[in-house]
């Protein structure tokens, strides 16, 4: 069962937020709430698919030379795609998105995938590393925004999920709260996998 | 359609420029680089992330190459990678003779070592040693500040309940970091097939050194193990029994003479059975023959 | 082991000096503070304080106990840490802010760095900055009177019957460095009046208050007389040194002289300064937050760089930031640069020659 | 040489294609693009303007669009005020009648501190400035009639500041409307 | 008075009311001495006597080891027992000629010169060289070294050193007000050695009797002043004690004091010259103050070289309280042996007898970054880091925070609140850093 | 004097207020990644200011001239990565080759730039905020001044952390995060400043 491996490493063993902590920026900077978490992860997972698909179907058309500018503009090519298709047809969330749409080329995870797995394996095995690995930036994504957006609106997906009373965390949606929770569930990762 | 002609054009010659450019420049400016750098940068992903800690992937490849940097340190490539690496810099472990670390003095731990003084300084045994020539009563034994303890990268020195320090053979690596550690070099690493050590590093004179010791285990330099050892692997240097590693067979015959116990056999025990089969069995043999003998001799007569 | 002598290296002699003394002073030379805080606003100064410390010193016993190291909660500095959260607040705010504050500051600000003497920022002050960006509205809002009320704001009203109504509204609600934010951002008040707000602001009958301790503002700001009683404590006692508050307070003086009048440079009074050295918690942040060993300089000239920094960074906030009061951002923000100071302050051994 | 002129080719025929997808891509989702901002605008400007029905552009400073109703007559005009705000620019889409009385406003852009100043597109703070004129745009802290959000008098004061100023400057049309009201 | 100072500094209390007003008083000859081969810096003397030889109080039994070194003399008349080793008061054990004495005291000839000013100044260097005559102010640097610098390096001052600025000792003090002239005739000797125009007897201001009687005596001496010195501990410490009384700054990174053009010598020091160049007596006897809260009876004590610790302590009567610790020298530079079975060297100003209370030393603390070390640090340096740069086992950072320019006078742990053994850490990686200079 | 007064402006936007790392979330990697040793980061940070530089220089060039007069925006993503990396890789050849011992100390830096978000957002950035042609350039030197100030900052805590008896879990990249935070926290005090 290789291919199931491959499959689910990107979820926990090799998440690339918490374990690898590649693509910090769109990780910090769109988990202030699910929705946005969301956005972003399946935005990068269908860059990741594609890309990787891709790049393992090239890989042997490809001088090594090149092969860095080639897969450069393969994911940017995606990445416009993505961009465009959003921009069409999820105005909302493109918009609060915003810059780190573009951004999605110059993630470490995507380029360090396509490098790393899709030039080396087939195509199957490529696609489903390109879907775990999104899945897990997914996952990363969606528990950072959930605890933001509970502590820091106290609201999940924008529905009020704590009482009344409760006067949210401001800080837990702004800068700071994204590095600090970040920093704190890294910590947590390594606990869990000492023991 | 006019959008899709410019956009092929564009980006076409954007690539072509680019593209030609950088080839030009990549002969004009070409520098020689080591070719291992180059090998690890081949195989490295070159996402330049940077969490290896070094400025990206060719840095990284240069300081694997040329500066020792561990070789484990690429995020994204994970083990992969790291095996690879290993390959070209033929780093791969060999584990038939590994060697581990011994510790030279057995004088009790902690809490049964004698004490000269009552050390109130720092924890650390560089320290120690310079008080007074060290807290133990004996100026070339461990002084348990666990300077070593500390220095093992890799757990595999503990303290036990007398506060003795004991390797972990299964972990130690054999790196070495202890020795240096050790301010009296009371540590050696040796191959783990030599099984026979002499747990005890003083240069005093006998009847000091076995006052001073904390378990009287000290070599007293009688020198009964040298005359022992059939193969002269054990030398009398400066009042202290030496074994010279290359020449021990480890037949620990040193180890059944040494007075003091200052010699240090795992296999005594099983040996000393052998050995006292071995003697019955001889024995046996003889009184037989002894009694042929005299069966014969009554024969004779 | 009683048969044989100690050794040890030299020296054989100590001060008598040690982390739980130098921190129990600071809190003996915080209570004038705290008294006269508990004088003007009631008992709920003394509540407020309580709590902070107990959450400061449990949470610290619990981390600890969770890692598996000793417990040093008795050395007092949780205790510091949460009177000085306490201290940072207004003493209107809910009970729960001081605790959350105080479990932020030990929690984040110092245990996870290692707990005591590793850590980078100054807890209580990262505990209130924390606060603030959480709860904005909780933190910088909503001044309670003192009690009874003083005369600062009527004294600086008077003389002003052409005001527009509403200018009462902006200034009553406020702490004295909100009122003068307040004049220097709005549009609604003439320049020549908020001129001469400014100058009543500054004047003697107000530095008086403001020193004794007659003002709105948060806990530990009240008085700045019984900051300074404190303050000279422990500076007789050798805990806190001058080069930080001094130079802290002189950079102040010099830059709100030169900058801090409305009508451009150099046209506040010289009272303006001292008004602004007595009010929002300068002299607290200067003497007693600035001046926390771990998160300052060690270096005699590293300090001196760190006080005009600290200053530097309050005025800027002051006179152009969002906040109207910048002491406690302004030293976070030098705490940040420590490690470099340090670094680059190394002085010369004695007989050094300059190359 | 040969060999670079390879690499170039490779890149290029990559280039190529990519970009040949992605112009046939641009050409679906452009016209979408498009329409969805002229939608959002148009909608944006009814729902300020209820009483109009079509919108005609006049360009200036700032430019306005006149609000016409089913009988041709104009209701009143739209425009963008904007100003800074405490962290971003603040833009809020003006509805007002000809007697330059507002008929209602929308936040169209910010990106001000959630839970703050990010407040201001709540319908309830939004609402307050219906029926409400130029003099009366003025934050309550500043004696004036506008109830500023919690802890953003910043960007209550921006966004009111910022029609009071677009309605200094909407000048000669609204000037005759009004005399003409006179 | 314009007492002068230099910048950093401790203010221990002084303790020295135990022995202060205490005249110094002669020990009775012991039976037994040990005299140690290394009482100095350089190489160890030579013994040249066996085991069995009978030796005459003052004749020389070892003879110096090399240029830097000294020839050692018997304290005491009596026969050779033992060679071999024996403890120091440094806490090492180190090779030494054990006597027992015959209880006579019978001495080596010695002479009197009365004209001895006029001796040249080569003659004067050769009998304090022959006297054997080290630093009796702490390191035991071969005093005829000092006097003798390198070609194109000239001497314009003597500095005399009766600071005594460690808290107990009071020895110097009482050779001050009891030798006062000898000290004098010493330090002219000295001057004249070296051809230095200037001379400086430094003394602490907690001794006004003291700079009384210098001023006095040396109120017709032009070229010989008498500075008064701030209450500040390490105002012995030469390079501060140079820089109080003159201004002049010793380069760090190993400078000399002779690059500034000055010898700095102990009072002690000064009599041992004045009697080796007059007397031709070789230093067999110096003041050692014993004292402590514990001793019975503390006392200034004028005792032969070799002397065991344990022959001083019984003088003193002894301690009213079980003995903790036992330091010989000061409280502040001295160190703590492990047995009183030592015996005292050229070099010993004290033996201190502290109780198990006042022994007791806390565990360390991590450092608060209070900056309280930097701020006393009388070289400038920066304790804490260098510390830390040990501890981490980085040579290379400490000597950079310069390890090496520690003069080691343990102000920082003095005052850390952390209780940080500083002295420590930086102990080692001195030798560290010395270690990898060596490679 | 005007124009003085907006590029101050401009400066403290760029540098404190609406500072790129702890602000806006750009540049993170690095950020994280190549701040163990100050010198490291010193170094580093040189190299982002240059190529930021330059990046918005070109990329305004690129727009202005080449995408907007021919209607295709769209390839903005692709156009920019293409010249950043091609720039980035040209650069370091240059210095290697023409001045051996600045690329000793700065070439090395190069080609992590390429993968960092900081320099293409800036590009795209000043497209967004319209900046003309010397706005944009400035722009692109501010941004990366408070990049390399937080940068160096960041790599004296860090070593001064060494110092530190971390929890195990804290080590490493938790601790850094958190850091950050903190920071970002302290430099809300700027948040809100005006001239
Ligand atoms: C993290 C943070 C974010 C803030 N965001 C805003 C904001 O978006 N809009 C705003 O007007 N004020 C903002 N503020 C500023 C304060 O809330 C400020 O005190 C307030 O605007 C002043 O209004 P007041 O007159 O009601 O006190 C923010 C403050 C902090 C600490
Ligand atoms: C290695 C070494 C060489 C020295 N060489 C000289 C010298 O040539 N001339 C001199 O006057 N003093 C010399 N000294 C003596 C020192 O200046 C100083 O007097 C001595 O170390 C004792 O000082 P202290 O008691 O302050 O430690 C030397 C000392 C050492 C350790
Ligand atoms: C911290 C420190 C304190 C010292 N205090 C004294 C002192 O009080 N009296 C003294 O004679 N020498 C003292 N010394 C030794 C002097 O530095 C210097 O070595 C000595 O005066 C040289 O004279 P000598 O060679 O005759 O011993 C001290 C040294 C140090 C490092
Ligand atoms: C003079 C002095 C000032 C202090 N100031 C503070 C402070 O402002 N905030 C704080 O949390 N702790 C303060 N402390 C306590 C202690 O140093 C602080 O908890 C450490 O920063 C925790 O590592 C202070 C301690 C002293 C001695
Ligand atoms: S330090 Fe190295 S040699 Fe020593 S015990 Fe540990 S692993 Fe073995
Ligand atoms: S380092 Fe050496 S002396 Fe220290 S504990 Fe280990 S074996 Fe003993
Ligand atoms: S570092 Fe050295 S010179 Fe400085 S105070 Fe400490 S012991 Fe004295
Ligand atoms: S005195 Fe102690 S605690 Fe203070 S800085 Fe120095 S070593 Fe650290
Ligand atoms: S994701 Fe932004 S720099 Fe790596």
């Amino acid at each position: 069962m290789a291919w199931l491996k491959e499959f689910t490493k990107g979820f926990i063993k090799e998440n690339p937020v918490f374990v690898m902590a590649l693509g910090l920026c769109p990780t910090l900077a769109v988990s202030s709430s699910v929705i946005n978490a969301i956005g972003m992860g399946l935005a990068a997972t269908f860059v990741l698919v594609f890309s990787n698909m891709f790049i393992s179907l090239i890989k042997n058309l490809i001088p090594s030379k090149i092969r860095i500018p080639a897969y450069i503009v393969v994911i940017a090519s995606f990445v416009t795609i993505v961009d465009m298709v959003m921009h069409a047809y999820l105005p909302a969330i493109h918009k609060s998105l915003g810059l780190f749409i573009p951004l999605i080329v110059v993630n470490c995870i995507i380029l360090g995938r396509a490098e790393a797995f899709a030039s080396k394996n087939n195509v199957f095995l490529s696609i489903l590393d390109g879907l775990g690995m999104g899945l897990g930036f997914t996952l990363a994504l969606v528990v950072i925004g959930s605890i933001r957006e509970i502590l820091g609106a106290g609201q999940f997906l924008g529905m009020n999920v704590l009482p009344a009373t409760y006067k949210p965390m401001l800080v837990a949606i702004l800068a700071p709260g994204a590095f600090i929770v970040m920093g704190l569930l890294m910590s947590l990762m390594n606990l869990t996998k000492k023991k | 359609m006019s959008i899709l002609i410019h956009s092929i054009l564009t980006l076409g010659i954007l690539g072509l420029i680019y593209g030609l450019g950088l080839a030009f420049a990549s002969k004009k400016f070409h520098v020689e680089v080591d070719p291992k750098i180059e090998k690890i940068s081949g195989i490295l992903p070159n996402v330049n992330c940077g969490a290896c800690g070094f400025p990206g992937c060719a840095a990284y490849a240069e300081a694997v190459a040329t500066k020792g940097a561990k070789i484990n340190l690429c995020a994204p490539g994970g083990d992969d990678v790291t095996k690879k690496i290993a390959e070209i810099m033929g780093l791969e472990a060999t584990s038939t003779d590994r060697k581990v670390a011994i510790i030279h003095c057995q004088s009790g731990g902690k809490n049964n070592t004698k004490f000269k003084y009552d050390y109130q300084g720092i924890e650390t045994c560089k320290a120690a040693i310079l008080l007074s020539g060290g807290p133990n009563a004996c100026n070339y034994g461990c002084v348990y500040q666990y300077d070593c303890v500390r220095a093992c990268k890799f757990d595999a020195m503990h303290i036990d309940d007398n506060g003795m320090i004991i390797v972990d053979n299964e972990k130690c690596t054999g790196c070495g970091a202890c020795a240096i550690a050790c301010p009296r070099n009371l540590i050696e690493i040796v191959s783990i097939k030599k099984r026979v050590h002499i747990l005890c590093s003083s240069h005093d004179k006998g009847a000091i050194a076995r006052k001073v010791c904390g378990n009287s285990t000290a070599c007293i330099a009688c020198g009964l193990c040298v005359k022992k050892c059939p193969v002269e692997a054990i030398s009398m240097q400066n009042d202290l029994a030496v074994i010279d590693y290359d020449k021990c067979i480890v037949c620990g015959m040193c180890a059944d003479v040494c007075p003091t116990s200052a010699i240090f056999d795992p296999l005594k025990e099983v040996r000393a059975q052998k050995k006292a089969t071995a003697k019955a069995k001889a024995e046996a043999m003889k009184k037989k023959i002894e009694e042929q003998k005299s069966q014969e001799k009554k024969e004779e007569e | 082991m009683n048969d044989v002598f100690a050794v040890s290296a030299a020296p054989h002699i100590k001060q008598k000096i040690s982390i739980s003394s130098v921190m129990w002073q600071v809190v003996l030379a915080l209570t004038p503070a705290l008294l006269v805080g508990i004088f003007f606003f009631g008992i709920q100064s003394l509540l407020l304080t309580l709590y902070a410390v107990v959450a400061a010193v449990s949470t610290e016993a619990l981390i600890q106990r969770f890692r598996k190291v000793p417990i040093t909660v008795s050395d007092g500095s949780a205790v510091v840490t949460g009177i000085l959260v306490a201290f940072n607040l207004n003493t209107s705010s809910p009970w729960w802010l001081p605790v959350v504050g105080a479990v932020f500051a030990i929690a984040i600000g110092k245990q996870i760095f290692g707990g005591l003497g590793f850590n980078i920022f100054n807890p209580a002050l990262l505990g209130r900055a924390f606060l603030v960006a959480s709860w904005p509205t909780l933190t910088t809002a909503g001044w309670k009177p003192t009690n009874p009320m003083s005369s600062i704001f009527q004294s600086s009203i008077n003389g002003l019957s052409n005001l527009p109504s509403n200018v009462p509204a902006v200034i009553t609600s406020a702490t004295p460095l909100g009122v003068v934010k307040a004049l220097r951002d709005t549009t609604q008040i003439s320049r020549d009046m908020a001129n001469t707000v400014m100058d009543n602001l500054a004047s003697m009958n107000t530095l008086n208050e403001l020193f004794l301790g007659n003002i709105g503002g948060v806990l530990g700001e009240v008085s700045a007389a019984a900051l300074l009683i404190g303050a000279a404590f422990l500076a007789w006692k050798h805990i806190i040194e001058w080069r930080i508050p001094v130079s802290y307070i002189g950079t102040v003086f010099i830059l709100i002289y030169v900058f801090g009048g409305i009508n451009g440079i150099f046209s506040a009074s010289i009272l303006l300064p001292v008004f602004h050295i007595l009010s929002g918690g300068l002299i607290l942040g200067a003497f007693f937050m600035a001046t926390d060993m771990v998160t300052s300089p060690v270096t005699k000239k590293g300090r001196l760089i760190f006080g005009m920094g600290c200053g530097i960074l309050t005025v800027v906030i002051r006179l152009i930031g969002g906040y109207p009061e910048g002491v406690s951002y302004s030293i976070l923000l030098m705490n940040i640069t420590v490690p470099l100071i340090d670094r680059y302050t190394t002085p010369k051994a004695f007989g050094e020659v300059k190359r | 040489m040969k060999y670079y002129l390879k690499l170039g080719f490779v890149l290029l025929i990559i280039t190529v294609i990519a970009s040949g997808i992605l112009a046939y891509i641009n050409t679906i989702t452009q016209p979408i693009i498009e329409r969805n901002q002229q939608i959002a605008q148009e909608n944006a400007r009814k729902e300020v303007l209820p009483a109009a029905i079509s919108f005609e552009e006049v360009t200036g400073d700032p430019t306005y669009f006149i609000g016409i109703d089913s009988d041709d007559n104009i209701v009143g005009y739209t425009f963008v005020a904007s100003l800074y705000g405490y962290s971003s620019n603040v833009e809020t889409m003006v509805g007002i009648n000809p007697e330059m009385v507002i008929e209602k406003i929308k936040i169209i852009s910010q990106s001000e501190t959630p839970g703050l100043g990010a407040n201001c597109e709540k319908p309830e703070f939004q609402a307050q400035f219906s029926g409400k004129q130029k003099s009366d745009m003025k934050v309550n802290k500043d004696g004036g009639a506008i109830v500023s959000l919690t802890g953003a008098t910043i960007t209550t004061r921006t966004i009111t500041n910022s029609i009071k100023t677009a309605l200094n400057k909407l000048d000669i049309p609204i000037e005759n409307t009004a005399e003409e009201v006179e | 008075m314009g007492l002068k100072t230099f910048s950093g500094g401790i203010h221990p209390h002084d303790n020295k009311v135990y022995s202060k007003d205490k005249k110094i008083e002669i020990l009775p000859i012991p039976q037994k001495i040990v005299i140690p081969l290394s009482q100095h810096i350089g190489s160890p003397s030579k013994p040249i006597v066996q085991v069995g030889d009978e030796v005459l109080a003052g004749q020389k039994i070892a003879d110096a080891g090399g240029f830097v070194s000294i020839p050692m003399h018997s304290s005491i008349s009596g026969k050779v027992t033992k060679l071999a080793k024996f403890n120091h008061p440094t806490g090492i054990t180190v090779q030494g000629i054990e006597i027992t004495g015959d209880g006579e005291d019978k001495w080596v000839e010695l002479s009197d010169d009365t004209n001895y000013m006029d001796l040249p100044a080569n003659e004067m260097k050769d009998r304090i060289s022959k006297a054997g005559i080290c630093g009796m102010g702490g390191a035991g640097f071969p005093t005829h070294v000092k006097l003798s610098p390198p070609e194109g390096k000239t001497i314009d001052t003597i500095i005399l050193n009766g600071v005594e600025c460690e808290p107990y000792l009071t020895a110097d003090y009482r050779i001050m007000l009891e030798q006062t002239e000898d000290i004098i005739s010493g330090l002219k000797i000295l001057m004249k050695v070296v051809d230095a125009k200037n001379g400086v007897v430094g003394i602490e201001a907690n001794k006004p009797d003291a700079i009384k009687i210098f001023k006095n005596l040396l109120k017709t001496e032009k070229n010989i002043k008498v500075v008064g010195l701030h209450l500040k501990y390490p105002q012995g410490a030469e390079k501060q004690l140079i820089y109080a009384s003159t201004k002049r700054k010793v380069p760090s990174k190993g400078g000399l004091p002779m690059d500034v053009k000055v010898v700095v010598q102990n009072v002690g020091t000064a009599i041992a010259v004045y009697e080796a160049v007059r007397y031709n007596k070789p230093l067999v006897e110096r003041v050692i103050t014993v004292s402590g809260k514990i001793v019975k009876d503390p006392k200034n004590i004028k005792a032969r070289i070799g002397t065991y610790y344990s022959d001083l302590l019984e003088f003193c009567g002894g301690t009213t309280e079980e003995i903790g610790k036992v330091i010989s020298g000061g409280p502040m530079m001295g160190f703590a042996i492990p047995s009183l079975d030592t015996p005292m060297t050229k070099g010993s100003s004290g033996l201190l007898l502290f109780n198990k209370k006042e022994a007791h030393k806390k565990q360390e603390d991590v450092c608060l970054h209070c900056g309280r070390c930097v701020d006393i640090c009388p070289m400038n340096l920066v304790p804490s880091l260098i510390a830390h740069h040990v501890r981490n086992n980085d040579w290379d950072s400490a000597e950079k925070f310069g390890v090496m320019d520690c003069i080691k006078c343990g102000s920082c742990a003095y005052v850390c609140p952390s209780h940080i053994k500083l002295i420590q850490w930086i102990d080692i990686g001195k030798i560290k850093v010395s270690e990898s200079r060596q490679k | 004097m005007e124009f003085a007064g907006k590029i101050l402006f401009m400066a403290v936007m760029a540098i404190f207020v609406q500072n790129f790392v702890l602000m806006r979330f750009l540049g993170l990697c690095p950020y994280i990644g190549v701040s163990k040793k100050l010198d490291s980061a010193l170094g580093m940070g040189m190299a982002v200011i240059f190529v930021m530089t330059m990046a918005s220089t070109f990329t305004w060039l690129i727009q202005t001239y080449l995408l907007v007069p021919l209607h295709i925006e769209f390839l903005q993503t692709i156009a920019f990565i293409l010249t950043i990396a091609s720039l980035v890789q040209l650069v370091e050849m240059v210095i290697q080759k023409t001045a051996p011992a600045l690329y000793k100390s700065l070439g090395v830096f190069l080609p992590l730039i390429t993968t960092n978000c900081a320099v293409l957002g800036v590009a795209i950035l000043n497209i967004q905020s319209e900046y003309n042609f010397i706005f944009a350039i400035l722009n692109g030197l501010f941004a990366g001044i408070g990049f390399t100030l937080v940068l160096v900052l960041m790599a004296g805590i860090r070593e001064r952390l060494d110092r530190a008896e971390l929890p195990a879990s804290m080590k490493g990249m938790p601790i850094a995060m958190i850091v950050a935070g903190c920071m970002a926290l302290a430099f809300l005090g700027f948040s809100g400043l005006k001239f």
